[in-house]
């Protein structure tokens, strides 16, 4: 909708003391500035995490300051650290209890792919093998600098997102799933290993 | 020396009554893995009486990432960087400990200079996880953010230092097998010297903020007492055992690395409740800035690593050792068996606050719900050491 | 007196807000984006791979050994080797990867590979703002990704690059008895 | 100074006859011997080890596993033997076999005397699911803990813990990971930089890599 909307005339108006915005864009406006993170840490990322959330790098100055220990009031999910397969069925469930719109932040090595941890028999290799995540962060672990220009790129991720049409945002559209399976403790591994629906690695040519 | 204990007539609380009205009817609740005072992914399923709790077991392996069997299957240098991801608040004094084990296990010599700058960097780093234990700690009684926040400020200070040494803040891998990886520059020498100069008068203040304040006093005292005797039978290390009055800190017992030349007396508690737990922690702070200045005023110009041991395609003879040291949380010991090749065939972590954790359900018997977040955060418990 | 101790820790708060307007120590906020902390010289986050010259393939140093892949803890490093070989800088023909990626999704920056790497081929980078949407393929960096000129090197670790320079001059000084004329001269300019 | 291990292990005898101690022998710089102890006395022995006035190893430091496989140790000698119908000295190797056991280590340290370690050992040969070895909890509340772990990651059975649950693992959890033939379930799905032993599993999901050319030597 925002397209529809001559640039030139919304600056004129701008000028003239009017302020012309479109639902989409107040919408957007609104949830990007104020993303609640879900307070809950793993390991070593989430001492990171503290820190940005401390004095010095602040996640306040981006309207992300409120940890909530709730899911159902939180909006974004941090995964900070290493998940093991113990840990996972947990997180799909908090997962699963938080509010749409929700979003997830991978952050540092261990959260995206196991890190280096992966070849160990009780780490999952990835948290998006179960739910889906919208920012990557690679590190180990990445400075709170680095969990801020996440941050920032989730905010650009929720300002481009469409309320209508065919590109309209995954928690608009009611046929998209908002909670996934838990797995459950196997003999040998998690059941399933994976979700299908999320995880989806392409085939590497070797 | 001991901790001083301020008793307030008036604040004392009344004995607990072992019989309360709900009796009987035990309620199970499970306090974790989620939880934002259980410092990381731990759980306690707690059997409450009403408000009181009657059984206490905790739940481990939320991180259990299999650092021991990684371990095996990595070379004696490779499991160096994983060290640091044991206890993450402590990467150096990690690395002290395996380094000193391998060390022993090989028979390697330390040049001077890498044993004072390893003081300087354990030291350090007991600086900054005492500081943001007091300010979780705080935060888990429920201050929530302000102790949290000054200490980190300080935290972050240190946190530069290393990583303009090391190259990373947390994750410092620092430490090698007959020393250390880069020597300190003079300016970094002196940067440091500058923050440790003023770091007693951060601890005024954090003393002033916290340590006198009723509600903390009313919250603390009394609260998880452990015997010297059961501290002891149950292998619990550290400050928390220094806090029942039991003398034994492993830089005077086992005198490791270069800390015989050095000046420092041992607090010790009196009644080993979480505020001689707390108290044990600030009173070891002023300790830590005395050693770092005399270390500051002793260190010489020198080699940093023993030119003779090899980093690629390292070997050590066959046999075992078992290296311990005075980590911040209590006894870190490695213990390695090498088969003679380039793998530890068993590579062995004793985490201190695992062992630490043995007597929690002890600590916390008798008291309210509210007063297990405290107890807990009393122990100084960091998961990826107590899962590993 | 009961409270007398909460005062006193409310005091130290107002003083520490009062302060913050005044004192740089209290106020210690770093405006990210727009204001940055300077990173250290010897901060370290991912390996990149250095190459002389202006050539990412002719000045690649990077010879294909393969210690880093061996070394790497986390095995984060899949190295090819190539079929042919060009000269290096020494101008002795060598090997040289066909294939270098490295999953910065699982590297965890112990920086060992530059340690251990005989060539001063492989080096830390300090770029550290790399959030991506996507994991597949966007966190694999491939070969030209990795590549960075000297230059670069110099720019980012100075002092480093200097002794790295200096170093490879007089290793190639050594090989050849006789230098030619021009040898001597990457010497002093790096030296400087 | 402590007594060294020869001393205790024959004042352990003369306290209770019978009783079977060997000393294991520590080759490496660090000269840490331990006492292999019989499982049969292992309680008695540790009780005398912890009340005993000149020791009083009061603090069980660390308790762990070891698992050995069978294993071969080559190891040369010089024999005497008649070459070409002379006497000559020649070095022969002999291979023994020594049949693999689950071992649980306890460094034992004193508080009291501040001295140590005295380092014992346990072992058993039996690896399945019956492995047991008496447990020293009840002497030092230290190893509650660390025997736990010792059930869950090698599968031994203390007899005498007064907890014994898996502690890491999930309890429908059915492997022990640590021992050295545990093999961990394959999800080695998304491998982009697979080499070695990883390589060796992910060739079940994707093409193996190219076959490379040998570096020949110039």
């Amino acid at each position: 909708m925002s397209e529809q909307i001559d640039e030139r005339l919304r600056t004129e108006l701008q000028r003239q003391g009017v302020w012309v915005t479109s639902m989409q864009d107040l919408y957007n406006w609104g949830r990007k500035n104020s993303i609640w993170p879900l307070q809950f840490g793993l390991a070593c990322c989430a001492i990171e995490m503290i820190a940005t959330a401390a004095s010095r790098y602040d996640i306040a100055r981006f309207g992300g300051e409120i940890f909530r220990p709730s899911p159902r009031q939180a909006d974004l999910m941090i995964v900070a650290g290493t998940v093991t397969k113990k840990m996972a069925p947990q997180i799909v469930r908090l997962y699963n209890q938080m509010a749409d719109p929700k979003y997830v932040i991978a952050m540092g090595a261990c959260a995206i792919s196991g890190g280096p941890f992966k070849q160990g028999y009780n780490v999952l290799k990835g948290i998006d093998r179960y739910i889906p995540v919208d920012v990557y962060i690679p590190g180990c672990p990445p400075r709170p600098e680095a969990l801020l220009h996440a941050f920032m790129e989730l905010q650009s991720k929720i300002d481009s997102q469409k309320l209508t049409g065919a590109h309209k945002a995954v928690h608009l559209d009611p046929k998209q799933p908002s909670e996934f399976p838990v797995p459950t403790f196997g003999k040998h591994d998690l059941e399933p290993p994976g979700n299908p629906v999320v995880f989806q690695p392409p085939k590497i040519e070797r | 020396m001991s901790a001083t204990v301020q008793t307030l007539e008036a604040m004392e609380r009344p004995p607990v009554s072992m019989g309360s009205r709900l009796e009987g009817e035990l309620l199970e609740v499970s306090m974790g893995p989620q939880h934002p005072s259980t410092h990381g992914v731990f759980r306690m399923n707690v059997a409450l009486d009403g408000e009181i709790v009657r059984k206490l077991k905790p739940v481990f392996g939320y991180l259990h990432r299999n650092h021991e069997k990684i371990g095996e299957n990595t070379s004696y240098l490779g499991s160096m960087p994983y060290t640091d991801r044991l206890d993450y608040f402590c990467s150096m004094t990690n690395n002290w400990a395996y380094a000193l084990s391998v060390e022993k296990l090989a028979g390697i010599q330390v040049p001077e200079r890498a044993e004072y700058l390893r003081i300087i960097l354990a030291e350090l780093t007991r600086l900054q996880n005492h500081a943001s234990l007091l300010g979780f700690l705080l935060n888990d009684m429920g201050a929530w953010g302000t102790p949290l926040m000054y200490a980190f400020r300080e935290r972050e200070k240190i946190l530069d230092l290393f990583e303009s040494l090391s190259g990373s803040r947390m994750m410092c891998d620092y430490m090698r097998f007959g020393g250390c990886r880069v020597d300190a520059s003079d300016d970094w020498l002196v940067g440091a010297k500058k923050i440790v100069d003023r770091f007693p008068k951060f601890l005024d203040e954090f003393e002033e903020l916290i340590l006198g304040n009723e509600i903390v006093i009313g919250r603390t005292q009394n609260v998880g007492k452990v015997s010297a005797e059961l501290a002891i039978n149950a292998g619990v290390t550290g400050p928390m055992l220094r806090a029942c009055g039991v003398n034994y800190d492993l830089r005077k017992v086992d005198g490791y690395g270069y800390y015989p030349h050095f000046k420092f007396r041992i607090p010790l508690g009196e009644h080993g409740d979480t505020y001689d737990r707390l108290m044990m922690r600030a009173l070891e702070m002023r300790e830590s800035v005395s050693i770092l200045q005399q270390a500051f005023a002793q260190i010489q110009p020198g080699p940093v690593l023993n030119p003779k041991v090899k980093i690629r395609a390292f070997r050590p003879p066959i046999g075992e050792a078992y290296g311990r040291i005075e980590g911040p949380k209590g006894e870190l010991g490695f213990y390695l068996i090498s088969d003679g090749g380039p793998n530890p065939y068993r590579y062995r972590v004793r985490p201190p606050s695992f062992i630490n954790l043995t007597i929690l359900e002890d600590m916390c018997l008798g008291h309210t719900v509210a007063d297990v977040m405290v107890i807990l955060g009393s122990v100084d418990i960091v998961m990826g050491e107590v899962d590993r | 007196m009961i409270g007398s101790g909460i005062l006193k820790g409310m005091a130290v708060t107002a003083r520490n807000f009062v302060g913050s307007y005044f004192e740089k120590d209290r106020l210690i906020t770093v405006q990210y984006p727009e204001e940055r902390n300077p990173l250290p010289e010897n901060y370290r986050n991912f390996p990149f791979l250095i190459y002389d010259g202006d050539d990412p393939h002719a000045g690649l140093r990077c010879v294909a050994c393969k210690i880093c892949e061996k070394e790497c803890p986390p095995q984060c490093i899949y190295i090819v080797k190539s079929d042919d070989k060009k000269p290096d800088y020494m101008g002795k023909p060598q090997l040289y990867p066909k294939v270098f990626d490295i999953d910065i999704s699982v590297c965890m920056s112990c920086q060992i590979c530059v340690e251990v790497c005989p060539f001063e081929a492989i080096k830390m980078d300090k770029e550290f703002e790399l959030s991506k949407r996507e994991r597949f393929n966007h966190l694999l960096q491939r070969k030209e990704e990795l590549s960075k000129s000297n230059d670069y090197y110099h720019k980012i670790c100075p002092t480093d690059a200097a002794e790295v320079d200096a170093k490879l001059a007089e290793a190639a000084a050594k090989k050849k008895p006789a230098p030619a004329p021009s040898a001597p001269t990457p010497v002093s300019a790096a030296v400087s | 100074m402590m007594e060294s291990l020869e001393e205790i292990k024959a004042r352990i005898q003369a306290a209770a006859p019978g009783v079977k101690i060997d000393i294991v022998a520590n080759g490496s710089p660090s000269q840490q011997h331990s006492l292999l102890i019989d499982n049969e006395h292992a309680v008695g022995i540790a009780k005398f080890l912890r009340v005993d006035p000149a020791l009083r190893l009061d603090f069980c430091s660390n308790a762990t596993g070891v698992d050995w496989l069978d294993r071969t140790v080559k190891k040369t000698v010089k024999v005497k033997k008649l070459v070409d119908g002379e006497e000559k000295e020649v070095n022969e190797t002999i291979e023994g076999k020594i049949p693999g056991y689950l071992e649980a280590v306890y460094h034992l340290y004193s508080i009291t005397h501040k001295h140590g370690p005295v380092i014992i050992r346990m072992r058993t040969a039996d690896r399945t699911d019956g492995a047991r070895l008496p447990s020293l909890t009840p002497i030092w509340r230290s190893a509650e803990f660390q025997e736990r772990e010792i059930f869950d990651l090698y599968g031994v059975r203390f007899d005498g813990h007064p907890d014994l649950r898996r502690i890491l693992m999930w309890d429908e959890f059915q492997d022990y990971p640590m021992r050295k033939d545990y093999r961990e379930p394959d999800d080695y799905e998304w491998e982009p930089t697979p080499h070695d032993e990883v390589l060796e599993k992910a060739k079940q999901h994707y093409p193996p890599r190219p076959a490379e050319e040998e570096l020949k030597p110039s």
